[in-house]
C-alpha cells in the first residue's frame, strides 16, 4: 500500500540576534533540515504577536514555532522573557480548545547553535509530520 | 431576593442629586418585559421615581459605562456597583480608562442575579409579568393564567452561583455591610474540561463555538473590552469582523479576544451572560486566569488599582511553555 | 551504604533541601550539644546528601541532638538542619521495637527537680 | 502597491547549485507589485549593484527584493544601492535563499520551491513598506555624574579629560565616597589617602568639572542627549564660595557631641563641621539637627568668628536646572546593617565591629589617631577574631541578608589580619571562612602571604555565637577541617558585613527609567558586551551601583563609563534606528500595558485633544514612543490590546502579509 505522506507546513518565527543567527549558521554549516520549515525574520520573539500564530493555522500551516535568545540572553534584555509568558499561555489555551499540543513549541537558540536550530527543525517537522494534516485548525468543512 | 431595597438606592440617588454632589445617576431602568433591565443615566428625580429599578435582573456591569459616560456629562456621576462590578472598576482605573474624580461610587450588596435563560427554560417562554416574592419569583406567562412559582436559587447566572466575592474593592460610600472575598468552585469547571481527552476536548469547544453567530455582544459588554478601535473592526489588523470564512474563524476570534483580556479579566461573567447562544465564554478567559494562577501565582486582575497584569511582567525563572504541559501530564 | 531511597524519604519527611548548604559550619558552630555529639548537625546535613545514612542510624547523636532549632535560626542558606535530624530520628525510631524511650523508663526518671514538661516533650520526641 | 523589482542571486554556485534560479525569478515575475524580475551571478557585486540601479531607472521601481544570502550579510549593501539609486534604503527587502535554503536542502526541486515562497513572502512584505527616515536630535555636550566616590571621580576626569563639562553631584558634604574612610588598599597597600585625594584634588582644580556637593538629583526628564535634570543643593548654611575651610568655626562651635558619620559614630564631631582634613570642596557645613542656632536662635557663634563672612543662617535649599547629553550612575554602595545578626552581638558590645568601622580604627586619621584600641575600653586587643560573609551568600528567603556574594571581603580582611599581625605582632587573629575568594592579580599571593608570613590563623568554619561576658567576647564556632567546635575568648571581633547598593540608587533607577535587578543593582545593556551602559540609552553606569566590586574594577569599569560618554559626546547629532515603535493615537486607549513591558523607558504619556464626531471634544490619555529612545523590539506591540502600537519595518500587516504569502 501506498503512504502518501503529508508534506507538513511550519512557520518558524526567529529573532534577529539569536536564532536567526542560529539558522544562518546552520546553513553555513550545511546542516539539513527539511524544507517544510519557513522562517520568518522578527526583531525579537517578543514581536511575536499571537495573532500571527493564529492567522498561520488559520490560512493552513501545520506546526508553528518560535525561537528566541536564551532566557536571559536576549538582546533588548527583556523581550524573550515576555514571549514565554505570552506563549506559556496562548498554547495551553489552544490545548484547553483541543487543538495538538505538538503543533506549538518555543525554542530557545542562539546565534552559537546552528546545530541546535537544525535539530530542532527535525525534531519538529518530524512531530508534525506524525500528526498528520492539521484539520482542527482549518476549515473543517472543505475537508472531508 | 436582594437585601438591599429599591427605596433605598432611590433615596440615595435623590440625595445625592439634590445636594449636588452629583449631576447624573448611571442606573438600570424598567424594559419592555420584566427581565430585560437597560442601563440609563438619570439626572431627575422624576425620571428616577418612574423608571429606576433594582431587582434580580440587574446584572449589568456598569463600570465599562464610565468610560464613556464620564466625559460626556459635567460634574460627577453616582454609579451603583456590585460587588464583582466594582473589580471592572478598578481594573479600568489601573489602565487610566475614566477619570476617578468624575464619579461617585456607592458600593451595594449583592445576592445574586437571574439567569432570564435559565428563567425561560423552568417556565417556558412568553413570560409576561415576574413578580417577586420573597426568595421565589412568581412568574407569569401568556401561556398559563396561574403565575408558576421559581425559587431563585435554581435559576442564578452561573457567575452568581461561583461568586467569587462579596467584598467592594472600590466604593465611596458602602451602603449594607462589608462582604468577604469567597472561595468559590469557578475553576472546577475549567479543570473538568482540562481532564478531558484532546478530542473530546476539541468536541466540545467545536460545538459550544460553532454555535457563535459574532453579534460581538460578548466583546460589547466586557469591561475589559473599552479598546477605542477593536482589532475586530480594524480593517488593517487582519482579524477584522466579517462573514466567517471557515470553521476555524470562531475560534480564533475567541481565543484573541480572551487573550486580549488575559490578565485584566476580572471574571464578571458578563459575556456569558449577555450571550445569545449561551456560550459559555467565561470558561475561557477562566482557563487563562487559572493558568495565570498557577504558572505566576494568585492573581486577581482588579483588586487592587495599579497592579501590574501578568502577562505584561515576568521573573527570570518563569515556566517554560513546554513545561506547560510536562506540568500537566505529571498531574495525570 | 548508599540508600537512595532513604535519603529521599528524608528529605521529603523533613522538607529540607541538603543541596542549598554552602558548607560553612556555621550550624555546628552555633549547636549548643556539639561536645555530645558523634556527628555534628552540618554532617547531619552532607551525609543524608549523599546516602551515607546508615552511621547516622546507629549513632547516638540522634539522641544529644536538643532540637532547640538554633542551627535552623542561623544558617545562612535556610538548610534547617534540626529538621533532618528530626527525620533521621524518626525513621530510627519507628522501627519495630526501637523506641528510645518507653512508659516504663519513667518511674525510673521522676526526680523532684525534673520538670514534668521535660519528661512529657522527652516522651514525645524519643518515642513513636 | 509598489513597483516591485525582484533580483535573484545565484552567488556563484552556492545557490544556483540547488535552487534554479532562473525558475524562481520567472516565478516570482507574476506576484502582485512586480515589474521587473532577473537574476544575475553575483547580485552584491559591482555589476551586480549597477543592475539594480538600472533597473530602478528604467522600470522606475519603488521597491526591492533580493534573493540571496542572509539580510545579516548583505542587508546593509543593499540599502546602501537603493539609496544610490534614489529610493528610500528601507524599502529593500530581502530573501534569505542561500543560509535557509540552498545551504540546507539538497534536492533542487524542494530547494527551488521553497526559495519562491521566501520570495513570494518577501515581496508581500515590500509592497507593505514605506519609506523610513531614522529620526535625529541633538546632544547636549555636558556629562552628569550621580555619586563622588572614586567611580564618580574617576569617570568625570576621564569625561573632563577629552574636553567636556562634567558635573558631580554627591550628597555628601564631600566627595571622597567609602575610599576616603579606608586605611590601605589590597593588595599593595598603597594608603587609600595617598592615591586618593590627589584625584579629588584634581577634581577641584579641573575646569571642566563642576561639584554639587550635599547635593541630589530630583527630577529626570528627557532622554539621551537631551536629559533635563534638576539638582536640589540642600542649604549647608554656609557661602560655598566664600568659606576658605579654615576651621575656625568648627574648631569655637559649642555643639562638639554629634556623632561623627565620617568614623562611624565612633568619635565626635561638632555642629558645623568639615568631614575629613582633605575634604573637597573643604568647606564647611552645618548639621541643621545639632545646631542652636538654626534650631532655637541661640548661639552664632561660628558666624562671629568667620572672617569671611562665610556663614548664612537664612540659606535656603536651591534648585538649580541644567541639561545633559548623558548620565552616569556612579551611587555606590554601603554595608548592611548588623541589626538583624543577634548572633554576633553587634548591637551588645562595642568591641564588634564591622569591617568599614575597623577601617576608621587602624586609620591614622581615624578615632585612634590610628592605633588599634577597643572601642569600649580602649585597651589593646590580643585576641581578634574576624568573621567572613556575614549576610553574604545568604539565601533569599532569610530576609536578613544578600544571596549575593559581596565579592571584597575576602581581601580586605586578610589584608585587615595581615596588617594587624605586622603592627602588634603578639596579637592572635583568626579569620573564620567559608570560601576564601581571591581572583584577582596578586590576590592570592596577597592571602598566602598572611598565612605563611604573618600567622593569621584562617579557619574553615564559621562563628555561630558571640557572646559577651565580662570584658571578652566569648566566640564560639566551628572547625570544619579539625572536626571541632572552638571556643576562643576575643578582645574583639571584626564582621566582614556584606554590601548592598545605596538606598538612593532605587529611586534614582525609577527617575531614569533604568532597570535594576532584584538586589537594586542596576542591570546591564548586555551583561557581557554592554557592561557599563544601562539599557537606557544616555545612561551608563560606574562602580558598585552595578555590582560588587573592588578598587581597581571599579576605576576601569568608571574609564570604559567615560569612553562610553565621550563616545557619545563627540556626536552633534544621534542619528536613530528608523525601525521603532510609533502609536497610533485615535487608536491607543492610555492603558498604559506598553510602558509597562517597554525595557527602555521610550514610552510616555500625554493627554491630547481628540474632537469627536459629534462635534465635541474630549481629552484622552495617549502614549508616545521617543524615536530616540526605543530600540526597536516590539515587545509593546503585542502588549497593545488595541494594536494601537505598531513597529516600523516590522509592521503587523507585513507580517500577517509575510504569514499568508507561505501559507498560501
Amino acid at each position: 500500500m501506498q503512504v502518501n505522506e503529508h508534506k507538513p507546513l511550519i512557520v518558524a518565527f526567529c529573532c534577529n540576534w539569536c536564532s536567526y543567527a542560529g539558522a544562518d549558521l546552520a546553513g553555513n554549516n550545511r546542516l539539513n533540515y527539511p524544507a517544510d520549515v519557513k522562517i520568518i525574520r522578527v526583531p525579537c520573539s517578543c514581536r511575536v504577536n499571537p495573532m500571527f500564530i493564529l492567522r498561520a493555522f488559520q490560512r493552513g500551516a501545520d506546526g508553528v514555532i518560535i525561537c528566541g535568545c536564551h532566557p536571559g540572553d536576549c538582546h533588548y534584555t527583556s523581550g524573550n522573557y515576555y514571549t514565554r509568558r505570552r506563549m506559556a499561555a496562548l498554547f495551553s489555551m489552544l490545548d484547553f480548545l483541543g487543538i495538538e499540543k505538538e503543533r506549538t513549541r518555543v525554542e530557545w537558540v542562539s546565534a552559537a547553535e546552528g546545530a541546535k536550530f537544525a535539530a530542532t527543525m527535525n525534531d519538529f517537522v518530524e512531530q508534525v509530520t506524525a500528526l498528520g494534516e492539521n484539520k482542527r485548525l482549518e476549515d473543517l468543512r472543505c475537508k472531508r | 431576593m436582594q437585601t438591599i431595597t429599591k427605596q433605598q438606592l432611590l433615596d440615595k440617588a435623590d440625595s445625592l442629586l439634590a445636594n449636588g454632589t452629583v449631576t447624573a445617576v448611571l442606573g438600570w431602568s424598567k424594559g419592555e418585559f420584566g427581565y430585560d433591565v437597560t442601563p440609563k443615566m438619570f439626572t431627575t428625580k422624576e425620571d428616577l421615581e418612574q423608571n429606576f429599578v433594582w431587582n434580580d435582573f440587574c446584572g449589568v456591569n456598569f463600570s465599562k459605562y464610565l468610560v464613556s459616560k464620564t466625559d460626556r456629562f459635567e460634574g460627577k456621576i453616582l454609579v451603583f456597583l456590585k460587588p464583582c462590578d466594582t473589580y471592572s472598576f478598578n481594573q479600568l482605573l489601573t489602565e487610566h480608562r475614566f477619570d476617578r474624580e468624575k464619579v461617585y461610587a456607592v458600593g451595594i450588596p449583592c445576592e445574586g442575579m437571574v439567569d432570564v435563560s435559565k428563567l425561560k427554560a423552568a417556565t417556558g417562554d412568553g413570560i409576561s409579568e415576574i413578580k417577586e416574592d420573597g426568595d421565589n419569583l412568581l412568574v407569569t406567562t401568556i401561556y398559563e393564567d396561574e403565575p408558576a412559582t421559581v425559587p431563585c436559587r435554581d435559576v442564578l447566572l452561573e457567575r452568581c452561583i461561583n461568586c467569587k466575592s462579596k467584598k467592594h474593592v472600590a466604593y465611596d460610600e458602602l451602603l449594607g455591610d462589608e462582604g468577604e472575598i469567597i472561595d468559590s468552585a469557578r475553576f472546577d469547571e475549567v479543570a473538568q474540561i482540562e481532564a478531558m481527552t484532546p478530542d473530546e476536548r476539541f468536541a466540545f469547544w467545536q460545538n459550544e463555538l460553532s454555535r457563535c453567530i459574532r453579534c460581538n455582544a460578548c466583546r460589547d459588554a466586557c469591561p475589559a473590552c473599552t479598546c477605542e478601535k477593536c482589532v475586530f473592526d480594524n480593517p488593517n489588523s487582519g482579524v477584522e469582523n466579517k462573514a466567517p470564512a471557515n470553521s476555524f474563524e470562531e475560534k480564533m476570534f475567541h481565543i484573541i479576544r480572551a487573550y486580549h483580556v488575559a490578565g485584566r479579566c476580572t471574571d464578571c461573567g458578563e459575556c456569558s451572560r449577555v450571550c445569545p447562544q449561551n456560550i459559555p465564554l467565561h470558561l475561557l478567559n477562566r482557563k487563562f486566569i487559572k493558568d495565570i494562577n498557577e504558572f505566576y501565582g494568585e492573581y486577581q486582575a482588579g483588586a487592587e488599582v495599579g497592579s501590574r497584569a501578568p502577562l505584561v511582567d515576568y521573573t527570570t525563572d518563569d515556566l517554560e511553555p513546554g513545561e506547560v504541559f510536562d506540568r500537566r501530564d505529571m498531574d495525570a | 551504604m548508599n540508600n537512595q531511597y532513604l535519603r529521599e524519604e528524608l528529605i521529603r519527611q523533613s522538607g529540607v533541601n541538603p543541596k542549598k548548604c554552602m558548607k560553612c559550619g556555621k550550624c555546628s558552630a552555633t549547636c549548643p550539644a556539639y561536645d555530645e555529639m558523634e556527628y555534628h548537625p552540618h554532617q547531619f546535613v552532607s551525609m543524608v546528601e549523599s546516602g551515607d545514612i546508615e552511621p547516622l542510624l546507629q549513632s547516638e547523636s540522634l539522641y544529644k541532638c536538643l532540637s532547640c532549632f538554633a542551627c535552623i535560626e542561623r544558617c545562612p542558606r535556610g538548610v534547617e538542619p534540626a529538621k533532618l535530624v528530626e527525620a533521621v530520628r524518626l525513621s530510627a525510631i519507628r522501627k519495630q521495637g526501637e523506641n528510645r524511650m518507653t512508659a516504663n523508663d519513667v518511674p525510673a526518671l521522676l526526680d523532684e527537680d525534673t520538670p514534668q514538661q521535660l519528661l512529657v516533650s522527652a516522651f514525645r520526641k524519643y518515642s513513636k | 502597491m509598489q513597483r516591485v523589482g525582484v533580483f535573484v542571486c545565484w552567488c556563484g554556485s552556492n545557490i544556483a547549485g540547488t535552487v534554479d534560479v532562473q525558475a524562481v525569478s520567472e516565478a516570482l515575475k507574476s506576484e502582485p507589485g512586480v515589474v521587473f524580475s532577473a537574476n544575475y551571478q553575483y547580485m552584491c557585486s559591482q555589476a551586480g549593484q549597477d543592475m539594480i540601479k538600472e533597473a530602478v531607472k528604467e522600470h522606475n521601481l519603488t521597491g526591492i527584493v533580493v534573493c540571496s544570502c542572509s539580510p545579516r550579510m548583505h542587508e546593509a549593501t543593499f540599502r546602501k544601492t537603493a539609496a544610490a539609486a534614489g529610493i528610500n534604503p528601507y524599502m529593500v527587502e530581502i530573501a534569505n535563499i542561500r543560509e535557509q535554503c540552498s545551504w540546507v536542502h539538497k534536492d533542487i526541486a524542494t530547494g527551488t520551491e521553497k526559495a519562491i515562497i521566501l520570495g513570494k513572502a518577501a515581496i508581500a512584505k515590500v509592497n507593505l513598506n514605506t519609506p523610513l527616515t531614522p529620526g535625529e536630535s541633538p546632544v547636549t555636550k555636558r556629562a552628569l555624574v550621580i555619586g563622588g566616590g572614586i567611580a564618580g571621580i574617576q569617570t568625570a576626569l576621564d569625561i573632563a579629560d577629552a574636553g567636556f563639562p562634567v558635573d558631580i553631584v554627591e550628597t555628601k558634604p564631600t566627595i571622597g565616597g567609602k575610599m576616603a574612610q579606608l586605611d590601605k588598599t589590597f593588595p599593595t597597600l598603597d594608603c587609600a589617602a595617598c592615591i586618593l585625594t590627589p584625584k579629588m584634588v584634581d577634581v577641584a582644580q579641573n575646569e571642566k568639572i563642576r561639584i554639587f556637593s550635599y547635593s541630589e538629583v530630583s527630577e529626570i526628564k528627557g532622554f539621551v542627549g537631551n536629559f533635563d535634570v534638576t539638582i536640589k543643593k540642600n542649604a549647608r548654611y554656609v557661602k560655598e564660595d566664600i568659606c576658605t575651610g579654615c576651621g575656625a568655626c568648627v574648631e569655637k562651635c559649642p555643639m562638639k557631641k554629634v556623632p561623627n558619620e565620617f568614623n562611624l559614630g565612633m568619635d565626635n564631631r561638632s555642629a558645623i563641621y568639615i568631614p575629613f582634613a582633605q575634604a573637597v570642596p573643604k568647606v564647611a557645613t552645618i548639621d541643621p539637627n545639632a545646631c542652636n542656632m538654626l534650631k532655637n536662635g541661640k548661639c552664632g557663634l561660628c558666624a562671629r568668628v568667620c572672617t569671611a563672612g562665610a556663614i548664612d543662617y537664612t540659606q535656603k535649599d536651591e534648585y538649580i536646572n541644567e541639561k545633559y547629553g548623558a548620565i552616569v550612575v556612579a551611587t555606590g554602595f554601603n554595608p548592611i546593617s548588623m541589626d538583624k545578626f543577634d548572633e554576633f552581638a553587634y548591637n551588645q558590645s562595642k568591641d564588634v565591629i564591622t569591617s568599614l568601622e575597623f577601617e576608621r580604627l587602624t586609620n591614622a586619621a581615624g578615632p585612634t589617631a590610628g592605633h588599634l584600641e577597643r572601642p569600649s575600653d580602649g585597651k589593646s586587643p590580643k585576641t581578634i577574631v574576624f568573621v567572613q560573609c556575614v549576610g553574604s551568600r545568604c539565601d533569599a528567603c532569610a530576609e536578613k541578608g544578600k544571596e549575593y556574594c559581596s565579592k571584597i571581603c575576602c581581601m580586605y580582611t586578610a589584608k585587615h589580619a595581615m596588617l594587624t599581625r605586622d603592627k602588634y605582632p603578639d596579637t592572635e587573629v583568626y579569620v573564620f571562612y567559608i570560601d576564601v575568594r581571591t581572583p584577582g592579580k596578586n590576590f592570592d599571593e596577597f592571602y598566602r602571604r598572611a598565612v605563611e608570613e604573618y600567622g593569621v590563623k584562617y579557619v574553615k568554619g564559621m562563628v555561630g555565637k558571640v557572646t559577651p561576658e565580662g570584658d571578652k567576647l566569648k566566640v564560639q564556632a566551628s572547625d570544619l577541617i579539625a572536626n571541632k567546635q572552638l571556643h576562643i575568648d576575643a578582645d574583639l571581633v571584626v564582621l566582614a558585613a556584606a554590601i548592598e547598593p545605596d538606598k538612593s540608587a532605587r529611586p534614582l533607577a525609577t527617575m531614569l527609567t533604568a532597570s535594576m535587578d532584584t538586589n537594586d543593582f542596576f542591570t546591564e545593556a548586555h551583561p557581557k558586551l554592554r557592561p557599563v551602559e544601562s539599557p537606557t540609552a544616555g545612561v551608563f553606569l560606574s562602580g558598585a551601583c552595578q555590582g560588587p566590586k573592588d578598587i581597581p574594577e571599579t576605576v576601569s569599569q568608571a574609564g570604559a563609563a567615560a569612553s562610553k560618554v565621550i563616545g557619545l559626546l563627540a556626536k552633534d547629532k544621534l542619528t536613530g534606528n528608523p525601525c521603532v515603535a510609533h502609536s497610533n493615537e485615535l487608536m491607543c486607549n492610555g492603558c498604559s500595558s506598553c510602558e509597562k513591558v517597554c525595557a527602555y523607558g521610550a514610552i510616555t504619556y500625554e493627554n491630547k485633544e481628540f474632537r469627536m464626531p459629534d462635534r465635541t471634544t474630549k481629552i484622552r490619555r495617549v502614549a508616545v514612543v521617543n524615536p530616540a529612545v526605543c530600540q526597536g523590539c516590539g515587545a509593546c506591540t503585542v502588549a497593545c490590546p488595541s494594536g494601537a502600537m505598531d513597529l516600523n519595518g516590522f509592521a503587523s500587516n507585513q507580517i500577517m502579509a509575510e504569514v499568508d504569502a507561505i501559507c498560501k
